[in-house]
């Protein structure tokens, strides 16, 4: 029991209390953000005790949870997972603003699921033991469900279901792939798996590795999402609330990138390698055509929702450069990604709250009504398309960079996604924005109040600090990237020397 | 002589049984069950199985099939209506039950092609043996045996006594 | 042999449960006339009662563990697990009984000895060791479950299940038995253990044990609802009184299995190369079978039929594995699967309301506002049908997919995987008409839950739960009793 | 011409009977001859028990027919009181109009 | 020295003032904005002197910005004589427009916002030209488009306006993407993105690198200094105000391109092609922006053609070798370029908004200061000896002669139609009879003591500040022939020029009429600038939206991508309804289906394995 159990388990807690607390009455709200907020400090103190000169796993815990097959509950916290829980903290009690006012029917529920997902998303971050990791995956998926299907717009059902199918059906591989390898190791424990391969232990071979590979990355494409499986994207954020789209496009999609680098790359090296040119191509359609089919979206949502298949483009890219840069870019842009599209999706949200449409069309000229509101939204929007000294930037600069070191041309494809990011975001804030302010935006669109500037404020915060000074946030970032690259590139270079590894077990797959 | 009254016996069961199956009145088809079970006694007798053709008669042919024609006439139950509706099962029932038959014959015929019966080779089967079985060896599905009649016995109250009220 | 026969009192703590569960069952009947009908619900607290005394039995069996009557039982702890799980499946479908019958205006007493005679059955079923024994078991759980599910005699769907699963069970049941005839003609002995020693010496006809197997197959496979034999059980389940189905689903399954196993595993374990091809096919027929056409259901009781055919499909997995890991799989699955499975059916029970009318996808519509605990409890139903980690549903496909990697079954493995993916469509449809919509007529107007309901809704989710996350107490008994097998 | 008649006619007969009763049941429309043809299938099964039995000169084959008589007796009590209810409540006898639940 | 205060102050200026500037009054905005401005000025004379000659760089560090891998990018400031000549030029030339601004805004909304804009700017610009590597240029690069964007949209209840700030941003990310481009592959072959660092290396690299990075770092520089193919953003910048018009889209930031490719000429200068593409880019630039600049009667959009084309000139110089000249033509330009603007806007304040050259005339006698000074401009962008166009532009056609005697000659006819424009502009607005219906007013001191500031500037500017002498340390003079015949070619070039227009805007006026009948379809292809806007949306606009639509959004992703994936749902549940009619509910058929299964396993499992 140390600090980093406490930060996990405390949403749970959180989530079983508010389970309890009367029906239809304000303590629903009231309590999520007390205790969001609490947990944002307990996750502040694991940054402070969190060892900045170490790379690797810290705050280890190791329990044995069941016997046989040999699962335990392993959790740590390394220098990419630390800002992705500190996102997923930082975000929860934003949620939990934003959603103050809009959501009347079943708060207390609304609110528990919320808590509940925290800890789901905690968990993935987390988890050390394979699979622990898979429940703790098919936890998030569960809240999130809810939010959308209850909470949601029209046709909130179908994005629903489709989110959740769709989810559910890349990751039933995965599971099947982690049981086999639990077959070929005998372990769950991830760092047994990754040092078993690296000491020549456990040998794959290539169509082994291979489909392994593919089972884990296409249940992490899924959820990235990564072109071609990304439809079910635009629905489930048009369709989720605010809270849950924030949630859903700040930490989720974060659960595929981050699992993608922190499980993909050490466990399949030579797959991950031999597959890296297909992926990066694929990250880069996804990047050129998100930010075009984005471009043309009349739903401020789905605009957006499209603009994180071209962003989250860039992080894959940058994972399967496999040069520092890029890895770090990749990292930096899923943080950065976190802060700016969440940010957007809470104006958009509080568009939504006051103007009851998502259409563009239905605005114009809300910066004369709502001049704050339109300033912060044109900040984010500029962090968005990754204006320096704003957040995205640095991540963008760093994935290209590392990129261009790989392979050239690609970066020349994918800079392209930076110009027709512009193009989207800005004819979008025009759109919205400016123009001649319309009766209905007067009447309706007042500016920002005090709550909605404290769940701003933060936000816009994080975007200037984190484009200004990044190396608040990089070096922890850096020294886990360099271990995954190690594992990544030993492997490698061990694969090659070994002998050709007999072809087992699939053979005889019936 | 046993030959002979094998295949006669034998044959009148299966006469007997396709009578079962083509008549359409229900009754005829009792009847004609009847007579199976009453040539299969035969057989058992030949193979020495004299308490189970005592038991065949008695219990199969007297007391179930008794109650079979009882409900028969109950009911009232006529010759069945000819209604198409089952082509499949006809299209489907006949070629299986041919391969059914082909294969477990075949099997049959493959294991026991040489042994052979005659009367009286086997005498173990009087009632004293299957007293004697029933009360050391099979006295635990003998006595489960009267929960399954206790069983049969509330099922025919629950389901067919009238309602009391 | 028969002439030492003598009569030993360690049998008889051996067959302690069967005897209490008679003995309450027939005590039920001769108390019904004195009772008389203000007393209902009496009937249903001795069942309950019994029940207990016979989980008690079960385990005093189990300390007393050994082979009884000649071989013609074993009591091991493969076979008390079942009996544990039976008997724990019949508490589970007494406690939604009581609101049925009340709401029904029917008969007490003969359900719920009906009820203890089948879980008499089905005890006797899980631990005998010869297939005679198994026979009789069978029968005694078969036919007090086809009046079961006609129970009500009144109404024309129970009527037409009570006659399908009566016709067809026994139709099952002739092929069945002549696999027994010709296993007795194979090996000159229907004991399980004699069975196994004659076909490891290859002294049997593999042939006609092939066709022995094959039959007997037919049989069980009807009763676990397994494709290609899955097909009376939409019909049945729908038309029977929900907790009956409830039981059916679970309880006779759950025995059916047991001896499925015990018998593929030990008897016929020597042939296993061929009837794995086999059972291969069922299991994979069983989940498309299931889960593609439950897709389309309305009727949430026959939705859930299929979805119990798919189960069974998980379960042949476990089967075809042909490992102790795929026995503990089976046996942790058949636990998880009824508390999920009878669970399930108790919400279906609560809404249902009188005759039944009640029980389409529809009427779940808006649950949740009006009635959330019940609804919530649900959910973790159909989470755990889904396969959702934390629930026992999770662990039990896990662990048959992992017994299934072991035995290297990859490709069933992802088809099985993705069967799963395909199920949670229509699992999903009863989340979103509980959470999602506003409320029908069938939420607007139920009653609040009973004491026996919230039970029958709060134990198994509780046990979801439990065997969700800490699936070790459950497994490790599993893992023991399954390597006793052989 | 044989003196003694070979075990496996025995046997065949046994299957002939199998195969006569499945196809009652396959082919017959009265619920009540369906339900024949099940005891004829459980008869033909008691054959094969007892040749069996014959053939390994024990006596457990038949103890087993003596088994399957009282099941079958059982079945045939629940059976016919099933029949009756249906009847009660349809006043048909046709199985093909007992098809209300489906698809 | 405090570099870092130089940007600071702006940025405190545009916090304070964005921030609170709503609430305070239009005295306390001006004290905060002009304040910053004049502090920022003044530490940059300070710092100057301090620093002396600035014979070596002066670098300071103050953190590191971004550490990855290899990379590492420090927030570094550097000063050298470059970055002196523009630190003097964006803060002085960018104080005189700020304080012109105040009068000139003073009956506009949103006025605290314009400050705050105008202040972001200045900050963006003074980190762009002291970032002493790419990515720190690249940051105050992409600032300046930002404010660019902004202060073109400043009307931004006027779609017009907003259009043109969407269209300068994105034109600008073009060019930042070949920026971008060519500082990974900087970054890639130099390890490197620190000035001092790459051009040690770049000397010592392969020509193509150098010749392919430079090639990108042209791209960029074409969108920000609005060069041909990407100068189409700013004709339609003018919707700004017009300061922002005089300050951003005249005399700093389009010319940060030129600073860019000045401050890589080491890239250059090892990397001909490169140089040479740029020489093509600028003049060709330079004379078709003159040629639409003689047809548009809007007065600002004349001189925001003339903006191109004299960016063009600059580029010619730096394609040239002359990097001296160009950065000189810079500081020329800005002081004649911010003046002509700066009137241009005292015009329309005075005609209360016209912009119309059609409805102006006479305004001589009514603005005569306005007048006066604006005349300094005229003749400094006219070449006239010894204004201060006439140095710097002649300095560089010298230099291009030696390049290339066809740059040189298209120039001087460049210069030949820049004079004739100028002067038609001149003409129109402060000759002849008053044509609209206004009543004009001359301006406050406020605005025309700039104007005045300015005009001096531009008459004594080149004279003044010796550009190339000053920067003969950083860019050595190139061997260029001294031949006084070129430089009494352009001169006369200038003054035919005026002449030209004084024919047919004064002596008769009716002639350009009947020239511009008799040159019917030139005269129309020029006019709407050889429909390159119409050109671009047709082929690129038009197709990227319609085809993202209609093929991308509701072709691919709608129609193929989720059709597959409902395709998937749908025929699953295909499937289900045709299992489901296995479940005919008919009894004797469910017994076909057990017999038939139970068949096919007797035969499975008695022929599996074959019959022994």
């Amino acid at each position: 029991m140390n600090l980093l159990t406490g930060v996990l388990f405390l949403p749970l807690a959180a989530f079983l209390v508010a389970l309890v607390l009367p029906r239809n009455s304000g303590a629903g709200r009231t309590w999520a953000l007390l205790s969001s907020t609490g947990i944002f400090a307990a996750s502040l103190g694991l940054l402070a005790y969190f060892d900045r000169n170490l790379g690797g796993e810290q705050f280890g815990v190791d329990v044995p949870w069941i016997q046989s097959p040999d699962i335990h509950f392993a959790i740590s916290v390394n220098g990419v997972s630390l800002w992705l829980i500190l996102l997923s903290t930082f975000l929860t009690p934003i949620c939990v603003l934003i959603s103050w006012n809009y959501i009347k029917d079943r708060g207390k529920e609304f609110y528990a699921f919320l808590l509940l997902l925290e800890f789901g998303l905690i968990g993935v971050f987390l988890a050390q033991d394979l699979f622990l990791f898979y429940v703790f995956w098919e936890v998030c998926l569960v809240p999130m469900y809810f939010l959308i299907g209850i909470w949601g717009h029209d046709r909130r059902i179908y994005a629903a279901v489709k989110f959740f199918l769709y989810t559910m059906a890349g990751s039933v591989l995965m599971l099947a792939a982690i049981i086999y390898l639990y077959v070929r190791a005998h372990t769950f424990s991830y760092p047994a798996i990754v040092d078993m391969l690296g000491s020549g232990r456990l040998v794959f071979s290539s169509q082994e590795e291979l489909l392994l590979f593919l089972a884990f990355f296409v249940a992490f494409a899924i959820k990235v999402p990564l072109f071609p499986l990304h439809t079910w994207l635009p629905d489930a954020h048009v369709e989720a609330p605010s809270a849950g789209s924030v949630m859903l496009a700040s930490v989720m999609l974060k659960m595929g990138t981050y699992s993608i680098l922190h499980y993909c790359l050490p466990l399949f090296p030579g797959a991950a390698h031999s597959c890296a040119p297909w992926i990066a191509v694929l990250a880069i359609i996804g990047i050129i055509y998100g930010a075009l089919v984005s471009m043309v979206q009349p739903n401020m949502k789905k605009l957006v929702a499209y603009s994180s298949v071209s962003h989250l483009g860039f992080v894959v890219l940058g994972i399967f450069t496999f040069e520092q840069t890029g890895l770090d870019g990749a990292v930096y842009q899923m943080l950065n990604h976190g802060i700016s599209t969440g940010a957007l999706f809470v104006l958009v949200g509080l568009l939504y709250e006051r103007r009851h449409s998502l259409e563009i069309k239905d605005y114009g000229g809300v910066a004369t009504a709502a001049p704050w509101l339109s300033t912060v939204f044109l900040v984010t929007t500029l962090a968005s398309i990754g204006l320096p000294l704003l957040n995205n930037f640095v991540g963008e600069f760093l994935v290209l960079q590392g990129t261009a070191l790989a392979n050239f041309t690609w970066t020349v494809w994918a800079a392209i996604g930076v110009i027709l990011s512009a193009c989207y975001m800005l004819w979008m804030y025009q759109r919205v924005f400016y123009g001649e302010l319309g009766d209905e935006v007067k009447h309706h669109v007042p500016d920002l109040s005090p709550r909605e500037w404290a769940a701003v404020v933060p936000l816009i915060v994080m975007m200037v600090w984190m484009g200004v000074y990044s190396q608040s946030f990089l070096p922890p970032v850096t020294r886990n990237t360099a271990i995954v690259l190690k594992q990544t590139n030993v492997n490698v270079s061990y694969r090659v020397q070994a002998p050709a590894a007999k072809s087992v077990e699939v053979a005889h797959a019936r | 002589m046993d030959v002979i009254l094998f295949l006669v016996f034998a044959l009148i069961a299966v006469v007997c049984a396709i009578n079962v199956v083509v008549q359409t009145h229900p009754i005829s088809s009792a009847l004609s069950l009847v007579g199976v079970m009453g040539s299969l006694a035969v057989l058992y007798l030949l193979l020495g199985a004299e308490f189970i053709a005592a038991a065949q008669v008695i219990v199969y042919a007297g007391a179930i099939m008794v109650l079979f024609v009882f409900v028969i006439m109950l009911l009232n139950a006529g010759a069945e209506a000819k209604k198409g509706r089952s082509f499949m099962v006809q299209l489907l029932g006949v070629p299986l039950l041919i391969a059914f038959l082909g294969l477990v014959a075949f099997f049959v015929q493959r294991m026991y092609g040489d042994e052979a019966v005659s009367f009286g080779m086997f005498q173990k089967g009087g009632p004293k043996e299957i007293g004697q079985a029933l009360f050391t060896t099979y006295l635990l599905p003998f006595e489960v045996t009267s929960l399954l009649i206790l069983v049969a016995i509330v099922g025919a109250i629950v389901l067919a006594r009238k309602e009391i009220d | 042999m028969p002439a030492n026969f003598g009569f030993n009192p360690a049998d008889m703590t051996r067959f302690l449960p069967e005897i209490l569960l008679a003995v309450f069952g027939t005590f039920l009947m001769v108390l019904d006339p004195i009772l008389q009908k203000r007393a209902s619900y009496a009937f249903g607290h001795l069942s309950i009662l019994g029940l207990l005394a016979a989980l008690g039995g079960s385990l005093a069996a189990y300390n007393n563990a050994g082979p009884a009557f000649g071989g013609m039982l074993v009591i091991d702890g493969y076979g008390t697990f079942f009996r544990v799980l039976t008997i724990a499946v019949g508490i589970l479908t007494v406690l939604p009984s009581y609101r049925f019958l009340a709401r029904q205006e029917a008969e007490t007493s003969e359900y719920h000895a009906l009820l203890l005679f089948s879980i008499a059955g089905q005890c006797l079923m899980v631990v005998a060791n010869d297939l005679i024994m198994v026979f009789i078991g069978l029968e005694i759980s078969s036919i007090s479950s086809y009046i079961m599910a006609g129970y009500l005699r009144d109404d024309k769907r129970n009527n037409e299940s009570a006659l399908k699963y009566f016709l067809l069970g026994s139709f099952a049941t002739g092929f069945f038995l002549y696999g027994v005839a010709l296993i007795y003609g194979a090996t000159g002995s229907v004991n399980l253990s004699t069975v196994r020693a004659h076909v490891l010496q290859q002294n049997a006809e593999p042939v006609l044990l092939a066709v022995a197997a094959a039959l007997m197959f037919v049989g069980l496979a009807f009763k676990v609802s397994a494709a290609p034999f899955q097909i009376w059980a939409p019909d049945v389940y729908q038309g029977a009184p929900t907790p009956v189905s409830a039981f059916l689903s679970a309880g006779p399954k759950a025995a059916a299995f047991a001896v499925f196993l015990r018998i593929f595993y030990t008897a016929f374990e020597p042939i296993g190369a061929r009837w794995e091809p086999l059972v291969w096919g069922a299991a994979l027929l069983s989940m498309c079978i299931g889960n593609f056409a439950a897709l389309l259901q309305t009727n949430v009781k026959r939705m859930l039929a299929y979805s119990s055919i798919a189960h069974a499909g998980y379960v042949l997995v476990a089967i075809t594995a042909r490992s102790g890991d795929g026995a503990a799989a089976l046996m942790f699955y058949m636990a998880s699967y009824a508390l999920m499975n009878i669970g399930a059916f108790a919400a279906v029970t609560y809404l249902s309301g009188k005759g039944d009318r009640f029980v389409d996808v529809e009427d779940f519509k808006g649950l949740a506002k009006k009635q959330p605990m019940a609804a919530a409890l649900f959910t973790i139903f159909l989470l755990s049908l889904i396969g959702v980690p934390l629930t026992g549903g999770f662990f039990a496909k896990f662990y048959i997919f992992r017994a299934a990697l072991e035995s290297h079954l990859v490709w069933l493995t992802v088809l099985g995987l993705l069967n799963s993916a395909v199920a949670a469509y229509y699992y999903l449809r009863i989340l979103v008409m509980m959470y999602m919509h506003e409320p029908s007529e069938a939420s607007e107007t139920v009653e609040p839950l009973s004491t026996g309901l919230r039970l029958a809704l709060v134990l198994p989710a509780l046990g979801t739960l439990v065997l969700g996350i800490f699936p070790n107490w459950v497994l490790e008994f599993a893992g023991k009793s399954a390597a006793m097998i052989r | 011409m044989l003196s003694a008649v070979p075990i496996s006619w025995f046997l065949t007969l046994s299957a002939v009977l199998f195969a006569l009763g499945v196809a009652g049941f396959l082919f017959r429309r009265n619920i009540i001859t369906v339900f024949m043809s099940i005891e004829l299938m459980l008869n033909a099964v008691n054959l094969s028990f007892v040749t069996f039995s014959y053939h390994y000169k024990s006596v457990d084959g038949h103890l087993f027919t003596f088994f399957v008589m009282v099941v079958a007796a059982a079945e045939a009590a629940v059976g016919l009181a099933i029949i009756l209810t249906v009847f009660k409540n349809r006043g048909t006898l046709n199985i093909d109009d007992v098809d209300s639940m489906k698809n | 020295m405090q570099l870092w205060l130089i940007p600071i102050l702006p940025l405190a200026g545009f916090l304070i003032n964005g921030v609170l500037g709503r609430r305070f009054p239009k005295s306390l905005v001006n004290a905060v904005a002009i304040g910053s401005v004049v502090l920022s000025f003044l530490w940059v004379v300070k710092t100057l002197l301090a620093l002396g000659g600035l014979q070596e760089p002066h670098l300071e560090h103050y953190f590191t910005w971004i550490q990855s891998g290899d990379l590492t990018v420090n927030c570094d400031f550097m000063v050298d004589r470059l970055t002196a000549v523009f630190l003097l030029v964006v803060t002085g030339v960018g104080l005189l427009i700020h304080i012109y601004a105040i009068g000139y805004m003073a009956h506009e909304g949103g006025y605290y916002r314009f400050f705050a804009y105008l202040n972001l700017f200045m900050f963006f610009m003074l980190v762009l030209v002291l970032g002493a590597s790419y990515l720190l240029l690249f940051v105050g690069w992409e600032g300046v488009g930002l404010c660019s964007y902004l202060l073109i949209g400043f009307y931004f209840d006027k779609k017009f306006a907003t259009n043109a700030g969407n269209k300068a941003f994105i034109v600008n990310r073009i060019g930042d993407f070949g920026f971008s481009l060519a500082m990974f592959l900087i970054f890639r072959n130099f390890q490197s993105l620190e000035f001092s660092q790459v051009f040690t290396k770049a000397s010592s690299a392969q020509e193509w690198v150098l010749t392919t990075i430079g090639l990108l770092l042209m791209v960029g520089a074409c969108g920000k200094s609005a060069q041909i193919p990407l100068y189409v953003w700013l004709p339609d910048a003018m919707a700004g105000p017009t300061p922002v018009s005089a300050l951003i889209h005249a005399a700093t930031m389009v010319t940060a391109g030129v600073y860019m490719t000045a401050r890589s000429n080491v890239i250059f200068n090892h990397a001909p092609g490169a140089a040479s593409v740029i020489a093509i880019i600028g003049v060709a630039t330079a004379f078709l922006a003159a040629t639409i600049g003689i047809t548009q009667n809007d007065i600002k959009k004349v001189f925001a053609y003339s903006t191109v084309s004299q960016l063009g000139y600059m580029f010619i110089g730096i394609g040239s070798g002359a990097y001296a000249a160009g950065v000189w033509h810079v500081v020329t330009h800005a002081f004649f370029k911010a003046l002509l603007f700066l009137g241009a806007g005292s015009v329309i304040h005075a005609l209360s908004g016209e912009q119309d050259l059609r409805q102006m005339g006479g305004l001589r006698k009514k603005t005569p200061i306005t007048f006066w000074t604006m005349c300094c401009a005229w003749v400094a962008i006219a070449g006239v000896p010894p204004f201060a166009g006439f140095y710097s532009k002649d300095a560089i056609l010298a230099a291009a002669y030696e390049h290339s005697p066809a740059i040189y000659w298209i120039g001087v006819i460049t210069a030949g139609i820049t004079a004739f424009y100028v002067s038609r502009a001149m003409f129109l607005a402060f000759f002849g009879e008053p044509r609209g219906h206004h009543h004009p007013h001359e301006s406050p001191p406020v605005m025309w003591v700039p104007l005045a500031i300015l005009g001096v500037l531009s008459l004594a500017g080149g004279y003044l500040f010796n550009i190339p002498e000053y920067l003969r340390d950083i860019f050595p003079p190139i061997h260029e022939a001294d031949n006084p015949a070129l430089v009494y070619i352009s001169v006369a070039a200038g003054f035919a020029g005026i002449g030209l227009a004084y024919l047919m805007y004064v002596a008769k006026p009716g002639m350009a009429d009947s020239v511009a009948n008799a040159l019917k379809a030139p005269y129309q292809l020029i006019y709407n600038k050889y429909f390159v806007d119409e050109l671009y949306d047709a082929t690129v606009v038009k197709p990227l939206v319609g085809g993202s639509r209609l093929v991308l959004w509701k072709g691919v992703d709608a129609g193929l991508i989720d059709g597959m994936v409902n395709g998937v749902g749908a025929r699953a549940r295909d499937v289900g309804s045709v299992l489901r009619l296995l479940q005919s509910g008919n009894i004797r058929s469910y017994a076909a289906w057990v017999l038939f299964g139970g068949v096919a396993l007797i035969v499975m499992m008695g022929l599996a394995g074959g019959i022994r």
